[in-house]
């Protein structure tokens, strides 16, 4: 059919166009010569950092036709889980070997945290055959909750240098956070490219039957894709905390639109089976890129919405367009 | 206590919960209420004036007899109130004001433009007279951020040697004002002060400044008197906040609750809460607080 | 009363047709023929209005027309069904068909009641028996091609074109079509008919007309036209089909089934199959037929474990006892199953046919925990070539092969997996006869291979050139078991044929 | 295939089970005498009726498979443009009518902003082919700025009582604005059942290549559909804004999800083609009930969104199941 046709060209033909995000970057260049510097550069990738977290685990759910809206919220527990279990490991820090270990072991707390809270959305989609918009909406709420519990509504502050550094850092001329989401990405482009999980990503994304007459087992590898993407966002939670050095008990709200948006700008389509990691970190970009720049030019509050929202427009229809021309 | 003996209820419907300092309003009004004999729920706005209505419905039909209540929104929060009074349900406002002398029994009220007015003068001094600054404001539709902004425009814009070279919104949000802050900084990495219309952008601000390796020449400036933002000012990280006591008037709102009951129904219309200027200075007045 | 001139039709890359040229008069029936990917169907898109970018012109009645979209096409009075199911699953019998021209009362509302009854009428005329109100998705394939073929049957129409109208229609459904194309022929309609089934040309067509990879070759009456030399011109040479020889040959069991039961999903207390045994031996060809709905799909299904929760029974495969839990586990067994819906349930359409024929061994490719792209490309390869599979590279996205390349690419993920049993449900459906004597060699060449190979159709001919046993069911019973030599075309029909219908039937 | 068969059944026989509404009710009710009195009844319909009017426009979209994202927006700016037309047309109240036609006037002008920005959607999506995420989304930040930039940040109030009555008043002993969403209702419902627009509508979302092969004009049908979600987010907004007399900036911020949470819990299915507006209803009462409800518990806020989640969840589960056994 023409039409199909025509609309899954724009995936396939994505990376020879990034014409958008070019255009994008000369406009804003030409109005500012702050734009174009390796200190704005750096910015911007840090910037982008937890939203790259957060919307490659995404990208893996939208792969499987599902949606994850509750990353914000899981985001935010997983943070101040971290936050607290590291202040409670304070109060003793004579030995330097334990407040290592409390780094570490609060670290992990959190990350697993989010693991737990996908694992959770991913029982309950499968074991129930609940629509994920409706389990995961259900997380959303829940996680937040949650986290209001754990800290009362109070920010959890002072985490100390070595946990900051992890946000704040650099390492050899790369900020940390960078290095930690650009790992992610790696590792996530692997599996979707390399990988028999990643093939059946695709492949449930692509025709849930024909996976399942496949022998592909839906169930688990649904499972594991909503772990990844829980756990995804508690590592953006970590980035978050560390970061600002203070867990927000509001941080994350609405994070779940910011992600979905990289993942579709960057052609990852909704219903499932097209689209990449490496279109998702374009469309963050596109969005991070964005954000600076109408910052940078200093354009008013209320008329950032306005430009922001046409120069989406734009952006995804030079794409769509140019890519369709090859 | 009601006529069938079970205690009386009281409403605490506050603006939002997503943020500490209405937290600390919220939990010590229900606090003082308690401790004074009666029962008391904790209602969450979340800064939305339609879901306010909705607690007001749902506390008049479920026989609350008292409202202490954070407005949403100085206007849109009239016709709540109004409602409530109809009910004949007394409603004492608390920190945020509603836009009329008619409807509320009694407004225990923070001066958000005299506050800012004074951080306004303090920021002047410091700098002074001269200089580049940025101002990160609120949620742009939400009028305590307006009124803030008013305030503090209305002492600085009479020096022109001050020059105001951005003016974004961080969203009262912590990461949101530190992103904001960092690209400024690219554009203009020669600022002197920032002024933020609260004490979450504030921090955030500091961070984006340590982050730049600027935060011994720029003067952050806040407004609520948050704790980390009371402990940076004391280890001279912050230059100034206004300290607004959400437990002053949480309490004072309990308190004129309990008289109501007992039978009062003169009250002053506006009870001004003074916002207080605390700086690097008069930081050593206010005793390290431990939280609630 | 319709050519076309010099049609040619560009896809990305593909010329699906060049410059073609035929004709199709009023009062006949014509027969396009042509192999898999011979630009029939496209062909009929651009008659039918669906694309309108196209070099050449077509006439309709003498005079030049181009239509700009299929209202167009309805509107002058050509109707098509085509050769995919084009219905809204969750829509009903009439919605369907009515849709896009909906009767309206004097209020502009809907008149649901008239659109009933019309739909009960031409449901009526095409004997199928189902309530207007049924939803598609509650149809099986053969019911929904019926619904397509009564919805171009709707509106009076001067040319009526059938792309493939039986593939999943059973015999007397057929007849039934047969019936009501003869009448149209009378009313002075041109037909259209597209089909691989040979024979139901030589039976209901007048004139057929040969496309061969997108080009018009010949055309000319059908009197006088046996089997093979239509054949030859559609393919251009010569191909000769084999019955399978070795009747009375002895197999070791190699497949076992006993006592094999289905739940109804929703009347628990009934059961969908009732007591299966059979046996399928190594290197045997098991032929399984019935009816349109006798239960064949759900007893291949059953085995491969789809039904986990509601079946019972025993299966046995080369000694060792197969759960009936989940088809990753009937896959590690070694069984395989070529389903009956390959778009839905045989391929990841959006996928490319390397990445589709990999889908079920990705094990083998695997190196140090990663995908071998090298030796995927090479598996890929070695199917293409080995069963012919036409496309032009194995990065082609599946949905744009034809139907018997897309049903080779199925057949080759399952090889892939060196199943031990290959079960098939309907592998020739829409499949041209070249294809189609490919998929049956291919069969036979694995039987003697030592594979064991349960095949369900429709077409009893074919059952017969290729089984060396038939199995028959009926109403989800096991009626008959017959070695080849014993079977017969009128053997097996009576045997499918519920015993309340041929008690009707005698009367 | 058994798969398809199952997971389509709740859907049809979901009215004859609200069975997870009732017990929802029960539950309430056992634990509050406040729940079950007239005054609350009319509460919960009066609360939910914005979300009703946003809700129904929602569940025709994603009928046709699409989404809609800015209803929250597009009512703050509908909202805000009949309170701005309404204080402008006041400086002169001398003549009765003119006031009289002021009020209609500004009414309309406000819906029908509304429905220009639906119309703009609609268009987005069909003449770039955009996926719906990202024009719409667009469209939530767009609208967002332009509320800012009509109403400086401010709100406007004080719109008088005639224009108040709407969102407040009692007509027969119901809420008005129960009477306005339910006309809404009443009017999708026979549009989506009765008309050839509704059957396309279901057609598009089913199977929008057999749509389009039986001539339905796709693009029209979809410019309809987002011009008629703008226009009863249009209306939405009036409610809103004559309910609090003041038109909020901020209002609607995340109704989006609100209102899906509505259609999808409604049993409307995300991918199209399957659902109804009453359905919808029953999702928009669910989440009504459970907010009111989960107040006069006196469940404490933090608690109240675990609670939340896990009802929503339960809720979803007992009404599949539910509808499974028949
Ligand atoms: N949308 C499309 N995009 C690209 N190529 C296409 C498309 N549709 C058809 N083709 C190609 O055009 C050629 C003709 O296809 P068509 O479907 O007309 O064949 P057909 O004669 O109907 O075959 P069959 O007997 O299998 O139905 C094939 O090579 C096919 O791969
Ligand atoms: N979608 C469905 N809805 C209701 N009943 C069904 C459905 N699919 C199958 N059945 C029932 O299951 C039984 C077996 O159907 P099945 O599809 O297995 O038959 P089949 O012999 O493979 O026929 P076909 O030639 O149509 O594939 C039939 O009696 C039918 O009533
Ligand atoms: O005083 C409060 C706080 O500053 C908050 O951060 C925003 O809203 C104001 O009303
Ligand atoms: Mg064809
Ligand atoms: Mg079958």
């Amino acid at each position: 059919m023409q039409l199909s046709l025509e609309s899954h060209k724009p995936t396939l033909a994505r990376f020879q166009s990034l014409i958008a995000l070019f255009v994008l970057c000369l406009g804003i260049s030409l109005m500012s010569d702050k734009f174009l510097t390796v200190a704005n550069f750096w910015n911007v990738l840090r910037q982008i950092s937890v939203n790259v977290c957060i919307s490659t685990g995404m990208t893996l759910v939208v792969l499987t036709a599902g949606i994850d809206l509750s990353v914000g919220s899981v985001l935010a527990l997983s943070g101040a889980i971290t936050a607290g279990l590291l202040r409670n490991g304070i109060p003793m820090p004579s030995a330097n070997l334990f407040i290592g270990f409390t780094l570490l072991g609060s670290i992990l707390a959190g990350i697993l945290t989010g693991s737990g809270l996908g694992w959770f959305n991913g029982w309950a989609i499968t074991r129930f055959s609940l629509p994920p918009f409706v389990a995961t909406l259900a997380m959303l709420t829940i996680a937040r909750g949650l986290t209001m519990l754990w800290t009362g509504g109070f920010p959890i502050t002072g985490l100390g240098d070595s946990f900051t550094y992890l946000g704040t850092g650099w390492l050899i001329g790369i900020p940390v956070p960078v290095w930690i989401s650009g790992l992610i990405v790696a590792i996530a482009t692997l599996i979707t490219n390399k990988t028999r999980l990643g093939r059946y990503i695709y492949a449930i994304g692509g025709s849930e039957s024909a996976a399942r007459l496949s022998g592909v087992n839906i169930e688990r590898i649904k499972m594991v894709v909503y772990t990844l993407a829980g756990t995804l966002a508690g590592v953006g939670g970590l980035l978050v905390t560390s970061r600002l050095d203070s867990a927000q008990p509001n941080a994350g709200i609405s994070y779940e639109l910011d992600s979905i948006a990289a993942v579709v700008i960057g052609g990852t389509s909704l219903s499932g089976g097209r689209g990449s990691i490496l279109g998702t970190v374009q469309g963050a970009i596109i969005i991070g890129v964005l954000n600076n720049g109408l910052v940078l030019l200093n354009v008013s509050p209320f008329w950032q919405q306005v430009v922001k929202g046409f120069v989406i427009l734009l952006a995804v229809i030079i794409d769509q367009k140019s890519s369709k021309r090859e | 206590k009601t006529d069938s003996g079970q205690p009386k209820k009281v409403a605490v419907i506050v603006s939002t919960l997503n943020n500490p300092w209405f937290v600390v309003l919220a939990e010590s009004a229900a606090a003082e209420a308690k401790s004074l004999g009666y029962e008391a729920k904790v209602f969450d706005s979340q800064n939305n004036p339609a879901l306010e209505a909705d607690h007001f419905e749902n506390a008049i039909v479920s026989g609350f007899s008292a409202i202490l209540l954070n407005p949403t929104d100085s206007d849109g929060s009239i016709v709540n109130v109004q409602k409530a009074k109809d009910a004949a349900v007394p409603v004492f406002c608390m920190d945020r004001e509603v836009n009329s002398s008619k409807v509320a029994t009694s407004q225990i009220l923070s001066d958000n433009y005299s506050g800012c007015v004074a951080i306004g003068e303090e920021f002047v001094k410091d700098l002074n007279k001269k200089g580049n600054y940025v101002e990160i404001l609120g949620m742009v539709g939400d009028n305590n951020t307006w009124n803030r902004s008013k305030g503090f425009h209305s002492v600085v814009d009479r020096y022109p040697g001050l020059k105001m070279v951005a003016q974004q919104s961080g969203d009262f949000d912590r990461n949101k004002a530190m992103d904001v802050l960092e690209s400024i900084l690219q554009a203009h990495p020669d600022i002197n002060a920032v002024f933020c219309g609260n004490d979450a952008m504030a921090m955030g601000a500091y961070q984006a400044l340590v982050a730049a390796g600027k935060a011994k020449d720029v003067g952050v400036y806040g407004f609520d008197g948050a704790d980390d933002v009371m402990n940076s000012i004391r280890d001279k990280k912050i230059k100034a906040t206004g300290l607004q006591s959400p437990q002053t008037m949480a309490k004072t709102a309990a308190q004129f609750a309990d008289t109501y009951f007992k039978g009062k129904r003169d009250f002053a219309q506006r009870i001004p809460v003074a916002v207080e200027l605390v700086t690097q200075k008069s930081i050593a007045d206010y005793e390290p607080s431990a939280k609630p | 009363m319709l050519t076309a001139e010099n049609i040619t039709k560009r896809f990305s890359g593909v010329t699906a047709l060049d410059n073609v040229c035929l004709e199709f008069q009023a009062g006949k029936v014509t027969a396009v023929i042509g192999e898999n990917g011979a630009g029939k169907s496209t062909l009929m898109k651009i008659l039918s209005g669906v694309y309108s970018d196209y070099e050449g012109q077509i006439r309709f009645k003498g005079e030049s027309v181009r239509f700009s979209s299929i209202r167009d096409a309805q509107g002058c009075g050509i109707a098509i069904i085509h050769q995919e199911l084009n219905l809204i699953p969750y829509l009903s019998i009439t919605e369907n068909i009515f849709l896009g021209r909906e009767l309206t009362t004097r209020w502009g509302t809907l008149d649901k009641r008239n659109m009933r009854e019309r739909t009960r009428e031409l449901l009526a005329d095409l004997k199928l028996d189902l309530d207007p109100d049924t939803l598609i998705a509650e149809l099986k394939v053969g019911q929904q091609q019926v619904v397509e073929i009564a919805k171009a049957l709707l509106e009076e129409s001067e040319v009526i074109i059938m792309d493939e109208p039986t593939s999943a229609i059973s015999e007397s459904e057929v007849a039934v079509l047969f019936r009501i194309i003869n009448d149209l022929r009378q009313q002075g309609k041109a037909i259209v008919y597209i089909s691989h089934k040979l024979d139901e040309l030589f039976t209901i067509a007048d004139r057929y007309v040969v496309l061969r990879d997108g080009k018009s070759i010949e055309s000319g009456d059908m009197d006088g036209i046996d089997h093979d030399t239509l054949i030859r011109k559609m393919v251009g040479r010569e191909i000769t089909s084999v019955r399978r020889q070795g009747a009375g040959r002895v197999f070791d069991t190699l497949f076992l089934v006993e006592n094999l039961r289905l739940k109804h999903p929703i009347r628990l207390q009934e059961n969908q199959l009732k007591n299966i045994t059979f046996q399928v031996g190594r290197g045997e060809i098991v032929g399984l037929f019935g009816l349109m709905g006798a239960g064949r799909t759900e007893l291949l299904e059953t085995l491969f474990g789809l039904h986990p929760k509601r079946s019972s029974g025993l299966v046995e495969l080369d000694g060792e006892v197969i759960p009936l839990k989940t088809p990753g586990r009937s896959i590690n067994a070694g069984l395989a199953l070529v389903p009956e819906d390959r778009k839905r349930d045989g391929l990841v359409l959006d996928m490319d046919v390397k990445t589709n024929i990999s889908l079920t061994a990705l094990e083998t490719i695997e190196q140090a925990g990663l995908l071998n792209q090298a030796k995927e490309t090479t598996l890929a390869r070695k199917y293409i070539a080995d069963l012919r599979i036409k496309t032009p590279s194995e990065k082609q996205a599946a949905k744009n092969l034809s139907g018997g390349n897309q049903q080779k690419i199925v057949l080759s993920k399952w090889l892939a997996t060196h199943p031990k049993l290959l079960m098939m449900d309907e592998p020739t459906r829409g499949i041209d006869v070249n294809a189609k004597a490919e998929i049956y060699k291919l069969i036979g060449q694995l039987a003697s291979d030592g594979m064991g190979i349960l095949v369900v159709s429709s077409e009893i001919p074919e059952l017969l050139a290729i089984s060396d046993r038939i199995l028959v069911m009926c109403e989800g019973t096991l009626t008959a078991e017959m070695a080849i030599e014993d079977a017969s075309e009128d053997s097996i029909l009576k045997a499918a044929i519920p015993k309340t219908m041929s008690e009707r039937v005698n009367e």
